[in-house]
């Protein structure tokens, strides 16, 4: 789904939602609750997450958190992952992109409800520190989410393509495919059809521990990992 | 009787048409000669104009630096004018080495090794695009430069040039100075690309009455650092067998004169001498004299004052600082930088060096061994010359007399008379990567010769050559074996997990090792434990730059910091 | 990948020990976790490798450190990431080196 | 005499990085809490899943630590690694270390097991973040030859203190993955000079991505983990502010330089021809404290 289509459907008219490079920043009305405003950055066109565009959206999130105390953001996914380009390894993009997810962090505690939304595409690098550092991460049907597609993955794995497609039949945890992330718990929900009761959903919910593990395991696509945890606390 | 009209300089007057031929095809172009030097867009020019079809042309491909800007212009000629030439050359290393055949340029090969463009060399022979003459060691080829396969055209490579045509190799001088005196004293014409033109040359490798044209090539020539080993890579089982090495072959022949193979096996000995071995007090009693490339993981023993002298067949990149600043060590010039000699280096390892030690992939049950490989076609360069006891040697050193003896005692006849033998000793972990037995049956150079229709399997070392045996498991002394099947189970003895040692008759290899034909670590007093990579006198590249004093220069791709 | 178990009786057994893990899971290299055994009469060598395949040579290696060291009481386990018999043997000597014996054999 | 960190397994790093004999590990390879996954795609596991958990001393301090083993699948962080990771960080919370140490090496997420690794690598992130909120220090000792790429360099940049050696890179993507996107020109991934001249220790240090630069020695690893015990950074909106200042003056100081060596001149470093080659002590000195400001 492309941006406007989106916004549209979330959010009518009531936005100020607009596109700078890839990346979206704004405010929206939450449909329903008058007077209610919510933070939305984003990005848009498969954007690939360099240094600019982590910091960019890191500053809507400050500027949030500074400005506004308490109003709920809302993250929008499309993104290729991590901007493959010696320019940004030399400034050290892993800190850059840190510092968004420090920012989500941050606005988390600092009492903002943080909700992700994938709307499009999400890999790998790209998506760790926006999507999946939100309080909940969410996604539309037809998205994609993956580290790396199947052919590449066999080159690298030296792993045959028709063992891996096999296999991800029954075992969500290396296949593209945003099924495998709600199985694990990754994705809390699919918002299907009428997008607004998602969101206002996803908001109402008031829990802001990480409860993925707990939700990969209920959801039996990731079984061992909160196990593990718990067994290291009890340790 | 003598025919009263022959002609006795047509090789003269062959050379004196070509470059009259020359003169006048780069006179044409408006740049023109300038007393030897042509320019570089007048190379393919001058080659269509002193080439004839059918000529042996000598291409500079050396085992490190190569004639690239050469044989590039060379495949350029148009094949309806020059075809049907005979190349020889010591190494096939550019695509364009074998373009050449390729284009319908060239039609003949004679070589003696080809380690990247074996496999596609193979594709062609089995094709029919190349013959081959023959696969030589580079000391043979070189011979037959003087003898019968005298090159009429040589492309050559040197560092700089001056106006006379004077050349400087630089630290790299290899081949050069074999092909070009082969080339000029027999009606021959010698070209040479440089990566430098200089009024006065640092010094004078290949005097300038030698060399016909001079061309100033566009790029410095390609030139391959081969004999760097990131000791990072050395594994413990290395270790160990170098431990084995210095305790149970060094120590115990006295060994003062070697030459090693360029394999982490003998990088791992290299770097065990400052620790190992100058724990075991044997420093001063081994490996004083070398004939070896400049290997960077000897510059630890060299600091600690193992080594007196090394003479090199071509030098290494990044040690040209190093080497220039120890010419107590190594061979110099005037100006300081490394004077390299394949052709000499390789007479030296051959009739001067008490031992040779070097990997291999295959050894067979007899002990010869070899590196070929089916579908590859790649000689073995310098190794057989190592590789091979020296028949016609007649000085003696005490581990050449010890090695003698325990190939003669007890023997009559002709064997009683005394004399020494060098030391070959094939150093081989059992497996080699991904599991391929380093012991087998029958050498793959069986099928290669079969496939390549070759008269005569490609051997490396011949097992009558090979004195020892050395894998992790221990040493085999084939100097002591006095039947092929004593040889046989001390092959097997030593030959691991793999087939062939699996099959080894038990009772019979403990009795070789009770007669210490066969020793293991632990009958050399090693204990497997020590064996780590902490005894490494250097653990990486950096190790190694630090053991220098910042002389050594390493490339940028071993640079991991 | 392939699944391999040998069971020796033995007769020394060492006294009471911890788990003890060498080497890594790593490209030519192996893990050998050595552990008190259910029957002390015995060493079990149990094997994980990548190849498949060299069945023949495991067990070759296994009799070996076996006839050197007669464990019992003993469970090896190891997974293998296709290292050669050399640094197997290496690995399980250095497990074995790290295991202490009131009486028996001195290693 | 000195031990060199990039030779050691993380298990053996672990045994001389704390007291002597303190360690004690939680869920150890006897307990084989291993990947399932892994034998599925037919590949061995290991009994630790590549890393070792546990708590032990440091000058006797209590800490909790986490090593990872850079040769099993890279490092790699799968289900139960990125678990362990979970678990030890969260422990923390509730048993109060003084420090958490993370000795890390990897490149990121385990591939055979993707998608449990991309969201463990988020889970290690909040739950690292939790641990800096409750006030106690995450330090990160980077010394492996695989380096902290891909996810872990994420991880590593959200803990209070990074320690790395000149032998260690920290970044995002590997040089391999850049230069098969874009081609040799854009990144020569076979040019290690200019690898770690771009992601290793020194450019690091000097650009105040990691905290600390120390030799390839376990001592020296060692002394810089115990200096920074207890040592936290609370994560305030006031500290981001600044962080992002800075970054946004780096991109402006520094967004056209096309290789390191630009950047440290700019920085003012005389002779920083000379910087690769130096020593870590001969690093510590070079940069004036306003070198940003003046570049």
């Amino acid at each position: 789904m492309n941006w406007q289509t989106l916004v549209q459907s979330l959010f009518g008219d009531a936005h100020t939602i607009e596109r700078k490079g890839d990346v979206l920043s704004g405010t929206a009305q939450l449909p329903g609750q008058q007077g209610q405003i919510l933070a939305v950055v984003g990005t848009t066109d498969h954007a690939p997450i360099g240094v600019e565009t982590a910091l960019a959206q890191a500053k809507v999130i400050l500027d949030t958190v500074q400005k506004h105390p308490g109003r709920a953001i809302l993250l929008l996914v499309d993104t290729q992952g991590q901007r493959l380009r010696h320019r940004d390894e030399l400034l050290c993009i892993n800190r850059y992109m840190a510092h968004m997810g420090c920012c989500v962090d941050l606005a988390r505690r600092s009492g903002h409800r943080v909700i992700a939304l994938v709307y499009d595409q999400a890999l790998s690098g790209g998506f760790i520190t926006s999507g999946l550092m939100a309080d909940t991460c969410h996604a539309l049907p037809e998205a994609e989410i993956r580290v790396m597609r199947l052919p590449a993955m066999s080159r690298v794995t030296k792993i045959s393509e028709d063992v891996l497609e096999a296999l991800s039949l029954s075992n969500p945890v290396f296949a593209p495919g945003v099924e495998n992330y709600v199985a694990m718990g990754g994705i809390a929900s699919l918002w299907r059809g009428d997008l607004q009761s998602g969101l206002l959903a996803a908001l109402a919910d008031g829990n802001i521990t990480d409860q993925r593990a707990v939700l990969g395991a209920e959801r039996g696509g990731r079984k061992l990992s909160n196990a593990v945890t718990q067994r290291v606390l009890a340790a | 009787m003598m025919a009263p009209d022959r002609i006795w300089n047509t090789q003269a007057q062959s050379r004196a048409r070509r470059l009259a031929r020359a003169a006048e095809a780069l006179g044409k172009s408006g740049i023109g000669l300038r007393g030897k030097q042509v320019a570089a867009d007048d190379t393919v020019k001058l080659l269509t104009a002193v080439l004839e079809c059918g000529d042996r042309v000598c291409l500079e491909g050396n085992n490190q630096k190569q004639a690239d800007f050469l044989a590039r212009a060379l495949t350029q000629l148009d094949p309806a004018q020059v075809h049907d030439l005979h190349m020889v050359q010591s190494v096939l290393a550019l695509p364009e080495h074998l373009d050449l055949f390729e284009n319908g340029i060239a039609s003949k090969l004679d070589f003696s090794f080809s380690g990247p463009q074996s496999a596609r060399l193979a594709k062609m022979v089995s094709a029919g695009r190349i013959q081959i003459g023959a696969i030589h060691t580079y000391l043979e080829l070189f011979a037959r430069y003087f003898v019968d396969l005298t090159p009429r055209i040589s492309l050559v490579c040197a560092q700089a040039a001056d106006a006379q045509g004077n050349l400087f190799t630089g630290p790299n001088t290899e081949d050069t100075p074999a092909i070009v005196e082969a080339t000029a004293f027999k009606g021959g014409i010698v070209i040479a690309q440089v990566n430098e033109m200089l009024d006065h040359l640092p010094r004078v490798d290949i005097p300038g009455d030698w060399v016909n044209f001079v061309i100033l090539a566009p790029k410095p020539n390609v030139i391959e650092p081969l004999f760097t080993r990131d000791p990072a890579q050395i594994s413990e089982i290395q270790v160990l067998m170098a431990m084995m090495a210095i305790k149970g072959l060094y120590a115990e022949y006295g060994v003062q004169r070697l030459n090693h193979g360029i394999g982490f096996d003998t990088a791992a000995i290299e770097l065990l001498l400052p620790t190992y071995a100058e724990s075991l007090g044997l420093k001063g009693k081994i490996c004083q004299h070398w004939a070896l490339n400049p290997h960077p993981a000897l510059i630890p023993a060299i600091e600690a004052g193992w080594v007196q002298s090394i003479h090199s067949f071509g030098s290494e990149l990044g040690m040209e600082n190093y080497v220039s600043a120890r010419s107590d060590v190594f061979f110099t010039g005037a100006d300081g930088s490394l004077r390299s000699n394949r052709a000499m280096s390789q007479a030296a390892g051959h009739y001067a060096c008490d031992m040779f030690i070097g990997s291999t992939l295959q050894i067979d049950l007899n002990g010869h061994s070899s590196t070929a490989t089916a579908g590859r076609i790649a000689g073995f360069g310098g190794a057989p010359n190592m590789g091979a006891d020296a028949r016609g040697r007649r000085h003696a050193s005490p581990a050449w007399l010890k090695a003698g003896a325990q190939a003669r005692q007890g023997r009559g006849g002709v064997h009683a008379m005394p004399r020494g033998q060098k030391l070959v000793v094939q150093i081989v972990e059992t497996f080699r990567e991904h599991m391929q037995p380093a012991f087998v049956e029958t050498l793959d150079a069986w099928k290669l010769a079969e496939q390549a229709k070759m008269e005569i399997p490609p051997v490396m070392i011949y097992g009558d050559d090979v004195t020892h045996i050395l894998t992790e498991e221990g040493i085999a002394n084939l100097l002591l074996c006095r039947t092929d099947e004593e040889r046989e189970q001390a092959i097997r003895g030593v030959a691991g997990y793999t087939p062939v040692g699996l099959a080894r008759d038990k009772r019979m290899v403990e009795n070789l090792r009770d007669r210490g034909i066969i020793r293991r670590a632990e009958d050399l007093g090693i204990d497997k434990r020590q064996a780590t990579r902490s005894l490494l006198a250097a653990r990486n590249m950096r190790d190694l730059v630090r053991a220098s004093g910042g002389l050594y220069n390493p490339p940028k791709r071993f640079r991991n910091w | 990948m392939e699944h391999l178990k040998f069971d020796f009786a033995g007769e020394h057994a060492p006294q009471n020990f911890k788990a003890i893990l060498v080497g890594v899971v790593g490209s030519g290299n192996l893990e050998v976790l050595m552990e008190p055994g259910a029957d002390p009469a015995h060493c079990t060598i149990s094997i994980t490798t990548s190849a498949r395949g060299f069945g023949p040579i495991w067990e070759a290696v296994a009799q070996n450190f076996h006839s050197q060291h007669q464990l019992a009481g003993v469970a090896i386990s190891i997974n293998d990431m296709g290292a050669t018999p050399a640094v197997v043997s290496l690995r399980l000597d250095q497990a074995a080196a790290s295991l202490s014996f009131t009486a028996g054999p001195a290693l | 005499m000195k031990l060199s960190f990039s030779e050691l397994s993380a298990r053996e790093r672990v045994a001389h990085l704390l007291d002597a004999g303190s360690f004690t590990e939680i869920l150890g390879p006897a307990e084989r809490v291993v990947s399932p996954h892994l034998a599925q795609l037919g590949v061995p596991f290991s009994f630790d899943d590549g890393v070792v958990i546990g708590n032990g001393t440091l000058w006797g301090s209590k800490v909790l630590i986490a090593a990872q083993e850079g040769e099993f699948m890279g490092g790699g962080v799968g289900e139960v690694h990125g678990a362990k990771l979970v678990g030890i960080l969260r422990r923390a919370v509730s048993t109060r270390p003084a420090a958490v140490l993370v000795l890390a090496e990897s490149g990121g997420v385990r591939l055979h097991e993707a998608n449990a690794g991309l969201i463990a690598v988020s889970e290690v992130m909040r739950a690292l973040l939790d641990v800096r909120a409750a006030g106690i220090p995450v330090v990160m000792l980077i010394g492996g030859a695989n380096g902290c790429f891909g996810g872990m360099g994420l991880i590593a940049r959200c803990a209070d203190h990074i320690v790395m050696s000149d032998a260690a890179r920290m970044s995002m993507s590997g040089p391999e993955v850049i230069e098969s996107s874009h081609g040799v020109e854009e990144y020569d991934s076979r040019d290690r000079s200019l690898v770690w001249r771009t992601t290793g220790g020194k450019h690091r240090f000097l650009m105040g991505d990691c905290d600390r630069l120390v030799e390839d020695d376990m001592g020296a690893f060692r002394a810089a983990a115990a200096a920074l015990l207890g040592d936290s950074k609370a994560l305030t909106l006031e500290g981001l502010l600044a962080e992002h200042a800075m970054l946004a003056k780096r991109i402006e100081c520094f967004g056209d330089c096309h290789d390191a060596l630009e950047i440290w001149q700019r920085l003012g470093v005389e002779h920083a021809e000379q910087v690769t080659d130096m020593e870590s002590d001969q690093m510590q000195n070079l940069l004036s404290d306003n070198a940003m400001e003046a570049a």
